[in-house]
Parts: structure tokens; C-alpha cells; sequence
């Protein structure tokens, strides 16, 4: 395989906004989710809502908001509502059909921590900036797809404070704390794709970008991490993707 | 009816020292002047409320005013860490700092409970996380009357003042912001008492799309304080500094940077809107 | 997405008998051309929800729509009582007449709680009152976990279908109202299905003071219908037929009158906006 | 006494437009408190501040509203929200000064009922348009003023069903309640102005239009009604006020 003109975090936001269907509405996080969700709208998924904690429904910005309070979202919007009215009407009846998150660690049962690393929550090592809208997002969306850089800090076997369920110790868990939304169907990262198996909920190998292997993801993930059976290789990014989302970078920077 | 005042007026009369104090905007219209003349005027033992405590709070953090945050996202957006904030968690510089801390949909119910005048609010959230498992004396479980399901209950938020930053008053003291509108609205009812600073004071409030109107005897004291949310923005008057924001890294990395930032640009400067 | 359809189609895919109904509009945008269409497709058996039950509901419970009302207020406003259901209550004609009543407090909170997913809401009211001491299934105590006040819960309200009346949809389906605007979002996000009758539908909504936008993909069904909550006002298209409200008090107060208006005005039109 | 050129209508209005202090806010009810708060604030109360139960605050109208939903109450307002949130953030937190409610039936403890009349709440005699927003107005403003005409039929000793909460049967009772209001403290009719005892919270006649008498005023009440010692006469309208409210009546009618 030829050296790809493309770089794992151009790859991983790529593969991101693959995951999102036309049509459908995403309530999208912080960081690198808004990238994907943006660009996701920007070509297969013209007609994808986005969702921004920050009250915006239905924003179309024609460049990458620089955060999830930019003014082209408001500006762009089918409606801006309050920041409690888009956390009660909109997030929590279960009405998004895609959470689009991030995440500073991640278990094997897809539970993600931004709260707290090392030493204990009164007294930790480091602390991070916390939950924001992110544990009600993991709640409550129908289906809930993370974006993150697979490290071995990052891809821990259990996260050191739990901000969002994930599927908690495995099966059952959600149902027991009356979750209403299915959980973490999808990890996306920069060597490859991760899913949950059906039987333990432990998240599996199930996707990889041209020229990554399956040890190369072992080496960068913190529990003993299988591939699926049908483990298949990701399409790399077509000229169109790399053209919006360069695009979209090259605008951020302007 | 609200007095239009000078803004170091306005901190004089309405914020005092153990204050809780909520200065809200999400990423927009955020009160950083208001916040600065807090730091000018030395408050201190405060307990700051506030959604995504970002640099303005990083700044107060650091200055000593702050004795307990109540939050739920304290980050430098796009960038990073906020640095005092973390300085003061991890190794309580300049003092320890109390956490109170909840996610985006407790921290927003918990305003409307306050601005309704109810004890608590209910929402389905927490279930699962670290925050439930802290045992936090903010959020309990609630059974419905109804349906036998446990739901969870936070407590209201009515803070003694709230700070929030608009677009435009008129002469009579009504408020109108607009864009993204957060949780200021319910900030200003939860609250005792309020200050809001604005880019200007007009004859007549216009109606405009998308606008949030706080009547006058809503709010306690309106002060001018035209770029009162730079590096923050403020939609129809100017765009957000990201720069600002990036430059911030680095100053608040150090606490000899910092301590010279806050002597030149905090103390080193006269309250820029008409102090006395 | 919201399929454009025609009122009578509306109402035959979203209405069935059995169903639980809101149509909602206060004072403002009722939505009488739907009501109309609901009595000239002969539905049965349904449950009417309405804080503000005035002439449509009139007509639906004399026509025999109707068999339980969930309601606040029950009048011709500025004329006097509804007679048609006066005399479904006090005579059960044309049948019985089952009732849920609420104050308009427990009747928008139950709204707000049915779109928010959550199967109750708390508030301070109903405390001492002649509702609260009828023992309402839809009305608990609720004791507030942190301070032991009792406060009260009524039970979410999440109808079958809801149906409203807007200014505009644009041509793919998203809904813009304006002026007093009620509680017709809770109502729409509330419910499983919903119709919006619209005076227009234009290529684009022009952002205005004071709108709220249902998102498309928020509702079921958009009807055009010019006109469509005549007697009742549509801000910037007409205003309310006051004399109309006067005129509709003799026709209810007689039970042939009454036959005879919906022989006329009912079943004798075709659905006026394009019905099949 | 020379014959007064207004009608006892018309007495009633200006006195409880009287009422009103100037700069205050009031939770207008449906009915005669929206003439006499709207008269209140065309003659001696220009900065009164008019809520009503649609949504609408600061509304400022040049002529008569038809009901409480009359647009023109959205069109002069200072702000118009929802109907959830006029109750919730507005009406329950107590930040209303004077709360101005109608009433079919009145009782001695200024209880009102607007529901049913004879009979029992399931088969009665007469059926009423019910509670609308009365018993939370009742329960939460500051203080109540009642406008409602005197006479035998609406003045009973108690009232046949409990709509809104005046004083219940008597001293304690609100706070037992948690009705954080001070709840009814003046009853306008077209005879006079009634308050309550400070002792029994019994409504006794403290004021009189010109020309009545406290037998007349007994003669139209169902319950054995006091005299209060310091027993007032009203001064009759002024031209300004009839001139006013004539100009407000005439515009309604056009």
C-alpha cells in the first residue's frame, strides 16, 4: 500500500463522519465531534441536524465553529433555544438519534471519563475540565458514537472516574439505571474502529485504516483488546473528504 | 426598577465578600469586565457559580477570590485547560478550592428550579456516573408519585448575585440579549440580586429575532461597559478573540506570568467604564 | 420530516378514534379548521386536552367527538359559558361527559413534563383547593428530598396526537408562530403525532421577533389552511372575529340550533382547503 | 348628595383601578381586573406593570384588551413567553406585587370559586369555566385583589366549591397550606371596598360608594357582614377616571 497523503487525524475524522446518516439529528460535543459532524453535513449528509448544547437546532455554519458557543451556529440555526430547554425538550425525551462525543479515557465497556486522572476525585493527579453536557448526552441520545485518539493513557481497562455510562460493568447495566438510550454503538479513532460485542459489551476491533494492524491497536489500548471476526479495512478518505475537510481546517485557521 | 450605574457601582453595591455569585454566558456574552472589577475590588471567600467556568473564572481563581466553584465544565475551549483552575484543585494555589460539581443538564435545572422558585428540580441524569457515586448533597434520587420510576432530584441554585453581559438596555433599565442566550434569564431570576453589564444603553429596546427581554424590576443594577465580554463576543458588536484565548495558555501556565498579568491588566488599570 | 400534506389527509392519517387529543392556542391561533375537520370525519370516543377549551371544543363535545375533557378553563371568552359543554355536563348531552380538570399551572407543567420526557413535574399549587381535594389521579404530594417541603406533582400529559395552528411552514416543513404562542410547542413535542395547520407554506422563514420554529422533523403533518383558526386571530394576518363569539352564544344554548350549525357550517362544506 | 352621573359599574372599576399603586407589578386575571388595571394605568399608575396568564409582560395598550389573549397584548409588550414559563418563572416564585382576580362566588375568607355551583363537583346545578390561572395567582402574588359585583347569589357564607385559596376558614391556614402569598386583602364590588378582620380574616365592610348604605351592603351579602369602625365613604369618580374608562369602553365597542 502506497504512503497515504492523508494524516490518522484527517482518517479519523473521515471515518467519524462516515458513521452519520442524511437526515438524522446529532446532538454533537465538544472537540473533535463537531469537526466530523461538520463535515459529515458538508458531504455525504447534507441534510443531517446538528445539535449544540449551547441551545442551537438545525445549525448549517459554512466553516468549523470554533466551539460549541461560536456565533455562526446561532446565526445559522433553524431555532436557538435556552440551555435548559435544549437539555429538557430536546435531549432528554430521547428525541436525537446520535450522541457524537469525545473523550479524554475510555474503558472496554465504553465508559468515558473528563473528569479526573490519577489520585482521587478530591485529590487528583490532574483535573480535567468535567462533565459538561456529556453524561446526559450518553444517557439519553439513541445511539451514542465517540471520537477519540486511541492511546494506551487513553484506552484504559476502566476509566478512573466515570463522567458518562458507557455500558457501565456490561450487560444489564443501562437497564438497571434506567438509561434510555442504547449506549456507545461505535469508537472511532485514528488507527480504527471500535464495537461493542454483542454478548459482554466489551468494545472489539472491528474496523482499521489502510495500513494499520491489529497489534498496532494492541499496543495502544489498555485492555486485552480482540478483533472481530468480520475485522475489516476502513476506505481511506476520498479526494471530496479530504478536499471539505481541509477546507474546513484551512478556514478555522483563517 | 434597575439603576444605571457605573459598573464599579454596580460591584460595589450588589457584590459582597462570601457572596455566592453567578456570572453566566455559554461561550457568548461572557461578563469579563464585570469579572475583572471583582478582582479590582479585592472580594474575596467567594462561591462562584457558573456552567463552563472558562478564563474569567480562571482569573478570579487565581486572583484569591474564589473559595468554592459550582460548575460543570471548567476548560479553555478549544485550547485546553484552564491553569489557575487546575493550580488551585491540585495543589491549592493560592488556597484550596471547594468543588461543587454537575453536568450541563443538573447545573441549567438547577437554575430553573431557583428562577421558579421551587426547593429542587427533577431530571433523568447522573444515573451511573462518579458525581452520583460522590454522594454530592445537591442531587438525590426522586420517586415518581406516579409511576414508582426514580428519577433524580438537584437543588436550586439562587445565588445572591448573578452577573450576566447584553447586548443593550434602555434608559428605563430593560435588558435585551440575543444569539446564544444560555442560562442567563433563569441566572437573573434564581438570583437575590443581578448586575448586568451592556455593550450600550439605548432610548428604545428594538424587538429583534431571537431576543431575550429582562424587564427592569427584574434586574438590580445595569451598567454601560461597551466590549464588556472581550475576549468573549457579543453577536452584532464584535467576534470572539480566539487569539486571546490561545495567549491565555501560557500566562495562566505560570504563576509569575500570572501574577504580573493580574498587576498590569486587572490592577494596573482604572475600571475602563466610568469608575470612580 | 413533516409530510405536506392536505387537511383532510392530516387528520385521517394522525386521528383515531379513541384517540387522545390536544389542540392548543391561547386565544391566540386556535386551530378551529382542524377541529372542524375532526367533527366532519366523524371521530368517536376521544379525549379532548386543551387548557383553554373554548368554541372548538364546543362543538366537538356537541357533536358527539368527544368523551372525556382534560382542561383548565372552560368558557366563551368575554361572553360566558360553553353550552354545548355545559350540557354535556350537567345533562350528558349528547353523551356523558367525563372530566380532568387542572389550574393552568398543573395544565402547562404537565406539558412541559410530557416534552421532556419525564412523567411528572412539581409545582407550588392545587394546596387547599376544592381539585386537590377531589383526589385527581393525575395530582400527588411530593416532598422535596432536600428541605421536606411538600410540594405538588401532577402526571406528565403525552397525547396521541397534538394539533396547532401557525403562520408559516417553508417548504420543508419547519413551522414558525409568533406573537402569543401558548403552549403549543410543549404540546407538539409532547405528543406521538401532531398536525400543523398553517396559514402559508414559503420557501424560506424569514427570522422575526418573538417567533418560536418547530423543526420539521418535530411534526408529523403540515396542512395549509388560509384562514385556519378563524374566529380566532392569526397575528399579522387577521384579527379576532369578535362578533362571532357573541353570534355562537344562542346558537349553543339550543340543542337544534346547534344541530342545525353543524348540518350548515359542518357537515354541509367540504373541507375547504383541498380535502379529498 | 346630588345624583352621581355613573353607574355603580363604573364606581366598582375606578375604585379597584384605585388600588393599584404605581410602578408595581400585577398578574392581570380574565374579566372586570383587566378594565380596572388597564383604567389604573391609564390615569394615576402610567408605569404599572401588566402580566398576563398568555404570556405577555409590561403589555401597554391604548385600548381595552377583549380577553386575556387579545393581541395587542403581544404587540405592547416588553417581553412575551410562554404560557409555562408565565406561571413557572413569573407568577410562582412570588415576584408579583398584586395578583387581580374575578370571582363567580366569594366567601367570607375570600375564597373564590369559579367551578360549579349547587349540587356536587360531579352532577352540578351549574357548571363554571373552572380554574384557569386563579389559584396559583391566588397562592403566589404578594398580595390579592378581588373585583368581583355584590350580590346574594355571589356573596355566600361559604363558597360551594374551593377554586382558589383566600384565607380557607381562617387564621393559619395559608401558612399550613404553603401559599407563600398574604393572600386577599381587599374585595371590590359596586357597593364598596371590604377587607378582612385583622384577628378573623372575616371580610368587613371598610369602604362605601356614595349614596349606599352598610344595609344595603348586608342586604346583598350571604354572610352576617361587619361594619369595620373606621368605616369610609369612597370619594365617586373623578372626571379624569370616568372620562377614561368611557374612552376604554367606547374603543371596546367599536
Amino acid at each position: 500500500m502506497p504512503v497515504p497523503d492523508y494524516s490518522s487525524d484527517e482518517m479519523m475524522t473521515v471515518s467519524a463522519a462516515r458513521a452519520l446518516r442524511d437526515g438524522i439529528t446529532c446532538f454533537v460535543g465538544i472537540g473533535l465531534p463537531s469537526a466530523a459532524a461538520n463535515l459529515a453535513r458538508a458531504t455525504h449528509a447534507p441534510r443531517l441536524v446538528l445539535i449544540y448544547e449551547s441551545g442551537t437546532i438545525g445549525a448549517k455554519p459554512d466553516r468549523l465553529p470554533l466551539s460549541i458557543g461560536d456565533g455562526i451556529l446561532a446565526e445559522t440555526a433553524d431555532a436557538v433555544v435556552s440551555v435548559p430547554e435544549i437539555f429538557n425538550y430536546w435531549l432528554q425525551p430521547g428525541r436525537i438519534d446520535v450522541g457524537f462525543l469525545g473523550a479524554a479515557q475510555i474503558d472496554k465497556f465504553g465508559n468515558i471519563n473528563t473528569t479526573v486522572i490519577g489520585g482521587d476525585y478530591a485529590a487528583p493527579k490532574t483535573r480535567l475540565p468535567g462533565s459538561g453536557g456529556a453524561p446526559e448526552i450518553a444517557a439519553s441520545c439513541r445511539e451514542v458514537i465517540v471520537v477519540v485518539r486511541q492511546t494506551l493513557r487513553s484506552f484504559v481497562e476502566r476509566v478512573d472516574f466515570v463522567t458518562s455510562v458507557g455500558y457501565g460493568s456490561g450487560p444489564g447495566t443501562r437497564q438497571r439505571l434506567g438509561l434510555t438510550g442504547a449506549g456507545p454503538l461505535k469508537i472511532i479513532t485514528d488507527l480504527g474502529v471500535l464495537e461493542p460485542d454483542p454478548a459482554t459489551q466489551e468494545f472489539v476491533l472491528t474496523g482499521l485504516y489502510p495500513g494499520v494492524s491489529v497489534e498496532d491497536a494492541r499496543a495502544r489500548t489498555g485492555w486485552d483488546l480482540a478483533a472481530a471476526a468480520e475485522l475489516h479495512t476502513v476506505d481511506p478518505p476520498s479526494a471530496a473528504e479530504l478536499t471539505a475537510l481541509r477546507g474546513f481546517t484551512a478556514s478555522a485557521k483563517e | 426598577m434597575a439603576e444605571i450605574v457605573s459598573l464599579a457601582e454596580a460591584v460595589a453595591l450588589a457584590v459582597r465578600d462570601g457572596d455566592t455569585v453567578a456570572m453566566e454566558g455559554f461561550t457568548h456574552l461572557i461578563p469579563f469586565a464585570a469579572g475583572h472589577e471583582v478582582i479590582r475590588q479585592r472580594r474575596r471567600d467567594l462561591t462562584l457559580v457558573r456552567m463552563t467556568p472558562d478564563l474569567i473564572y480562571d482569573q478570579l481563581i487565581g486572583a484569591g477570590c474564589v473559595r468554592k466553584l459550582v460548575f460543570s465544565w471548567g476548560g479553555n475551549p478549544g485550547v485546553g485547560s484552564l491553569h489557575r483552575f487546575r493550580d488551585a484543585v491540585e495543589h491549592s494555589w493560592p488556597g484550596p478550592l471547594e468543588l461543587e460539581e454537575h453536568s450541563h443538564a443538573g447545573m441549567a435545572n438547577r437554575y430553573v428550579a431557583g428562577a421558579s422558585g421551587l426547593p429542587f428540580a427533577v431530571l433523568r441524569g447522573y444515573a451511573g456516573t462518579g458525581l452520583m457515586a460522590e454522594g454530592m448533597a445537591s442531587v438525590r434520587p426522586i420517586t415518581c408519585p406516579f409511576t414508582g420510576e426514580i428519577l433524580t432530584a438537584v437543588s436550586a441554585l439562587n445565588p445572591d448575585v448573578a452577573i450576566v453581559h447584553a447586548q443593550r438596555a434602555d434608559t428605563s433599565g430593560n435588558v435585551q440579549l440575543w444569539g446564544i442566550t444560555g442560562v442567563q434569564k433563569e441566572a437573573v431570576l434564581a438570583a437575590e440580586r443581578s448586575i448586568v453589564t451592556v455593550e450600550e444603553v439605548v432610548p428604545h429596546l428594538d424587538p429583534r429575532p431571537g431576543s431575550v427581554v429582562l424587564p427592569s424590576w427584574t434586574v438590580s443594577y445595569v451598567a454601560e461597559a461597551a466590549g464588556g465580554s472581550r475576549p468573549s463576543y457579543a453577536l452584532g458588536y464584535y467576534e470572539r478573540d480566539n487569539d486571546y484565548y490561545v495567549a491565555w495558555d501560557p500566562i495562566a501556565r505560570d504563576r509569575d506570568a500570572f501574577r504580573r498579568w493580574l498587576d498590569t491588566e486587572i490592577f494596573g488599570m482604572a475600571e475602563t467604564m466610568g469608575g470612580r
